[in-house]
């Protein structure tokens, strides 16, 4: 069974290298294979998991008895009508049902997670005796105020509105940096990640063998002037 | 008030009467702008005119223009306001002559190609037939180029790198994929405007290296107001009436907090 | 030298300087150290705080894409839970998690022997969700939705026969790549009051910040740095403290890049001026 | 009948009824009602289910028919199909936990998932030079936010005193700020676009586009 895991790995250090040959900024085939691999097996895979979970959730109860996904079974039956010409329409009706559901379940409780609860944290003394805590209960609420102020649209922005909406946007624009250098240590996490399985001890030859031929590969086809040619319409 | 706390689930009161009150103002709001066709007063947003530029621009350099609208795997505010403004540009490269290239593709693994290629091909055609330019039609290039909505924008670098385009207008739903698209239309020396719904750090990447950037509420409210849509125009007034209200409520708790007693906040989670 | 030219000179320098700056760490550790912060030892202290016997659910909203950087987070708080007399359900509401259950059980196997835990009595694996309406279903009648576990194997006899809905789970950690927590604050925050736990990628932080102090989650972690924070104080050291040198490393060349692209555009100002 | 089932006005309505049964029955303690809705939610979780193998076809068709036709280099197309049938057949035919079934996952679908993401972070990388330029007000705002809470998300930064003062100042108190005033927006926003999709106004969530719409 262990040649499967090498095999795997070996594809896995492919996989991984052909991709990066984007870098290159050079449509290439072997970014072509990587990419067509990755929509044939996730396809497949994702399948998998969604006929499992109607055979689990919907197939299994209803032989043990219970009558709940009967409904939700040919409910998602009629979904695939979608591909008749003459009998589309019919998939309108499951999507219109999983579509009001949906909006259901988040509308009636987007009110008080997204609205009544933010408020109420937001409503806090500004003076609390204490000076730092309260310079940033001041910050916190105007800087607020002027975020949801600078979201307008039906009101010209002329005297003191402009103003706010102008503290607003340079507020939004100092949260941008805050995002920007949050995601910057979110993309590393995954490009660390992934130069660590490559250096992995038992990948690492593998891998330096492989990105040789690839860049030997990449270089010689740009010469030539072949990367076109060998790549999918 | 006795009487509507025992029907109403304790604790959920002003959940109910909040929500049905803006649920009926939306209402109420959107029926009269589509009934009436008299459409709200709505504030231009500065990238509608650097649209206008950048095509001016791409057409003097003789560059062609790219102009995508996200992963549309579900058709929310962003992905209309995409559309909205694919075809807006599009009448514009009509006019100006510039060469115009539409990326396709991407949706939920593949269930783009039935939904939004149809309807994206339809908005230029018509954009292109109103201007009178029919042949030039032919000329625009919508090449589908994934079925996964990230391999759709890494396929938009390549192009970006190999076309060298003069304008680059990407708005509507955007993760990840921004900071690549943003950065690589930079580098090449492209006049980008993006967009995407929502403010966190992929939004920040576009804020970091694009021209001119859509923000969060501006991205519905650019779809509305390029679209002309009452229903569109309509709703985004009716949320800034909601805005203000929370803006009084929000008001009302700093007076009833600052006299010391507790009366908003036990309100509010009755 | 003209923008392009920079630009298209200075990219490869940068992508090969990256490449390097980490790789060599992650093969020859620097040691770098490593200050817990507060919002992991809330997070490990909410833990801790679980009464024996309560019910967990374990969300692994996770993507392919997403493990690389939450595996530490993963690994290490599955290991705890192990090592804890509480029992928990793995769970996960994205189509490509479930086999990220089964890799960090694996993985967690050695403290499976050690705990003696048993597959049924301590821990089950109930796999996918489909959706937000699967975690509502969940949390308003547990058993209309949830017959067989990811198996396909009955849960009769299982711990689970005394979980009904919601008000029985007493801790829900959600460590998500794509907005995993939202649907656990609506229908177990809101309706049953569960304390709940989020680990989330780098980008995800602010908006965690904000629903900690809004107060619907306990605390968080973040990315890779929140990871090795829990694994050094859990004490099963893993692949985040290995990574956090090089970690540190990147973080210092893209500030210098930063600041150096700043004077490159600096220079030409003053140039253009003279 | 059919006729009316194929009417928009039909799907608004099981729209509208759906989702203000959910709604009322979270807000009016009516009894059974809770049995109701929660089959509901089982039933929209099966259909998600249904709905995303809907692709497959989609894919096979488009691909099927490069093979077809014979397009430049269809062996791409070949290589996809056969990937696609062979991860599919040996998920269903010996079940999910197969060694085989892993071995498409470890060989392709996780590796390729992983690295797409991941190239973001050298393009991030060469953005800090290319792009953080501090060329208006607002941009010099937004770089210097970004340096400080850089210096406080790298890891061994907070062992170094007083560094991530100002940092920890942006990230646990100012971005907050931001954030919650957003997400404000953006449930007013959610509520709208629910009513309009409730009562029909906006018809494009359901399939049906204005294009096709005009020519029923």
């Amino acid at each position: 069974m262990d040649v499967l895991v090498v095999i795997a790995s070996i594809l896995a250090v492919i996989s991984t290298l052909t991709y990066y040959t984007t870098l290159s900024g050079w449509p290439n085939p072997f970014y072509s294979y990587a990419e067509y691999a990755y929509l044939g097996s996730v396809m497949g895979w994702s399948t998998v998991i969604a006929l499992n979970y109607i055979i689990d959730r919907g197939v299994t109860p209803l032989t043990q008895g219970a009558l709940t996904p009967l409904g939700g079974l040919i409910l998602g039956i009629l979904m695939w009508t979608r591909f008749s010409k003459k009998y589309g329409y019919i998939a309108r009706i499951p999507i219109s049902i999983s579509v009001g559901i949906g909006l259901g379940l988040t509308l009636r409780t987007v009110i008080f997670s997204d609205f009544i609860q933010q408020i109420q944290r937001t409503i806090m003394p500004v003076w609390t005796g204490e000076p730092i805590n309260s310079f940033n209960n001041l910050v916190t609420i105007v800087s607020m105020i002027a975020t949801m102020l600078f979201f307008f649209f039906s009101i010209e922005r002329k005297g003191p509105l402009k103003g706010i909406a102008e503290i607003g946007e340079y507020s939004i624009f100092i949260a941008f940096g805050t995002y920007f250098a949050a995601n910057f240590m979110g993309r590393f996490g995954l490009l660390i990640g992934r130069i660590n399985f490559l250096l992995a001890p038992d990948k690492m030859i593998t891998s330096l063998t492989v990105s040789i031929i690839l860049l030997i590969l990449l270089i010689l086809m740009k010469k030539t002037n072949t990367l076109e040619k060998f790549m999918p319409e | 008030m006795r009487k509507m706390t025992t029907i109403i689930i304790e604790g959920r009161l002003t959940g109910f009467i909040l929500l049905f009150s803006f649920m009926i103002i939306v209402a109420l709001i959107v029926y009269r702008t589509r009934s009436t066709g008299k459409l709200p007063w709505l504030r231009r947003i500065a990238a509608i005119d650097a649209i206008e530029d950048a095509v001016g621009r791409a057409v003097e350099m003789g560059k062609p223009v790219i102009c995508g609208f996200g992963r549309a795997r579900s058709f929310d505010s962003a992905t209309l306001a995409g559309l909205s403004t694919l075809s807006y540009v599009a009448e514009f490269t009509a006019t100006m002559g510039a060469d115009l290239i539409v990326p396709l593709g991407g949706g939920d693994m593949g269930t783009a190609g039935p939904v939004t290629v149809p309807i994206a091909e339809e908005l230029v055609r018509t954009a292109y037939t109103s201007k009178g330019k029919e042949e030039d039609f032919k000329k625009v290039e919508m090449p589908y180029l994934s079925d996964e909505s990230f391999c759709v924008s890494t396929s938009v670098v390549a192009m970006l790198q190999k076309l060298r385009p003069g304008a680059h207008v990407f708005i509507g739903q955007y993760y990840a994929e921004t900071m690549f698209l943003a950065e690589v239309s930079r580098a090449v020396g492209a006049i980008s405007i993006a967009g995407s719904s929502g403010v966190s750090g992929n939004v920040a990447c576009l804020a970091v290296a694009c021209d001119y950037i859509v923000i969060g509420e501006e991205v519905p409210a650019i779809g509305a107001y390029l679209s002309g849509d009452p229903t569109q125009r309509g709703s985004i007034f009716a949320q800034d009436i909601i805005k203000i209200i929370t803006l009084i409520l929000i008001f009302f708790g700093y007076i009833a907090f600052s006299f010391g007693n507790d009366f908003f906040s036990k309100l509010i989670s009755l | 030298m003209s923008e392009e030219r920079i630009n298209t000179v200075a990219r490869p320098i940068i992508y090969l300087a990256t490449f390097l700056l980490i790789g060599i760490p992650l093969i020859y550790p620097v040691g770098l150290p490593i200050k817990v912060s507060q919002s992991t030892i809330d997070f490990y202290n909410q833990i801790e705080s679980m009464p024996e016997g309560s019910v967990v659910i374990m969300n692994f909203n996770v993507e392919t894409f997403g493990w690389d950087e939450l595996e530490s987070q993963l690994v290490s708080i599955t290991k705890h839970l192990i090592s804890r007399p509480v029992k928990v359900i793995y769970v996960s509401d994205m189509a490509l998690g479930p086999a990220f259950i089964e890799k960090t059980l694996k993985m967690a196997s050695p403290q499976i022997e050690k705990h003696n835990k048993e597959y049924g009595q301590d821990y089950v694996i109930a796999g996918y969700l489909a959706g937000e309406s699967a975690v509502a279903a969940i949390a308003s009648d547990f058993h209309k939705l949830i017959s067989v576990d990811y198996y396909g194997h009955s849960i009769e006899g299982t711990f689970l026969d005394d979980v009904k809905d919601g008000s029985d789970i007493d801790l829900v950690i959600s460590v998500d790549c794509f907005g995993g927590t939202s649907p656990y604050i609506r229908h177990f925050y809101l309706s049953f009051g569960t304390p709940i736990l989020t680990g989330t990628l780098g980008g995800g932080v602010p908006s965690a910040i904000n629903n900690v102090q809004v107060g619907q989650i306990k605390s968080y972690l973040g990315g890779i740095p929140g990871g090795a924070e829990f694994e050094y104080l859990s004490g099963f050291p893993g692949v985040g403290i290995t990574s956090s040198d090089a970690m540190t490393i990147v973080h210092l060349m893209g500030i210098a890049l930063i600041i150096l692209g700043n004077i490159v555009l600096l220079s030409r100002k003053i140039g253009g001026r003279v | 009948m059919m006729s009316f089932i194929k009417s928009k006005g039909f799907s608004v309505a099981l729209v509208f009824l759906t989702s203000s049964f959910m709604i009322l029955t979270y807000f009016i303690d009516v009894p059974g009602a809770t049995q109701i809705s929660s089959d509901l939610m089982v039933w929209a979780s099966l259909i998600m289910a249904f709905s995303m193998p809907l692709g497959i076809v989609n894919m096979i068709s488009r691909y099927g028919n490069k093979v077809y036709t014979k397009k430049r280099n269809y062996g791409f197309s070949i290589m996809l199909l056969v990937l696609l049938a062979m991860t599919l057949a040996s998920g269903i035919i010996l079940g999910d936990t197969s060694s085989i079934y892993t071995f498409f996952m470890e060989s392709f679908v996780w590796p390729l998932g992983a690295t797409m993401y991941s190239i973001l972070a050298f393009y991030m990388m060469s953005a800090n030079f290319v792009a953080m330029r501090m060329r208006n007000w607002k941009a010099i705002l937004l770089v210097l936010a970004g340096i400080f809470v850089l210096l406080t998300t790298m890891p061994a930064g907070s062992s170094i005193p007083g560094l991530t003062v100002i940092g920890d100042w942006l990230k646990n108190i100012h971005s907050v700020s931001v954030t919650r005033g957003v997400v404000i927006g953006t449930a007013i926003s959610t509520i709208a676009l629910g009513v309009r999709t409730m009562l029909g106004f906006e018809t494009s969530a359901l399939g049906i586009s204005r294009g096709r719409e005009s020519k029923e």
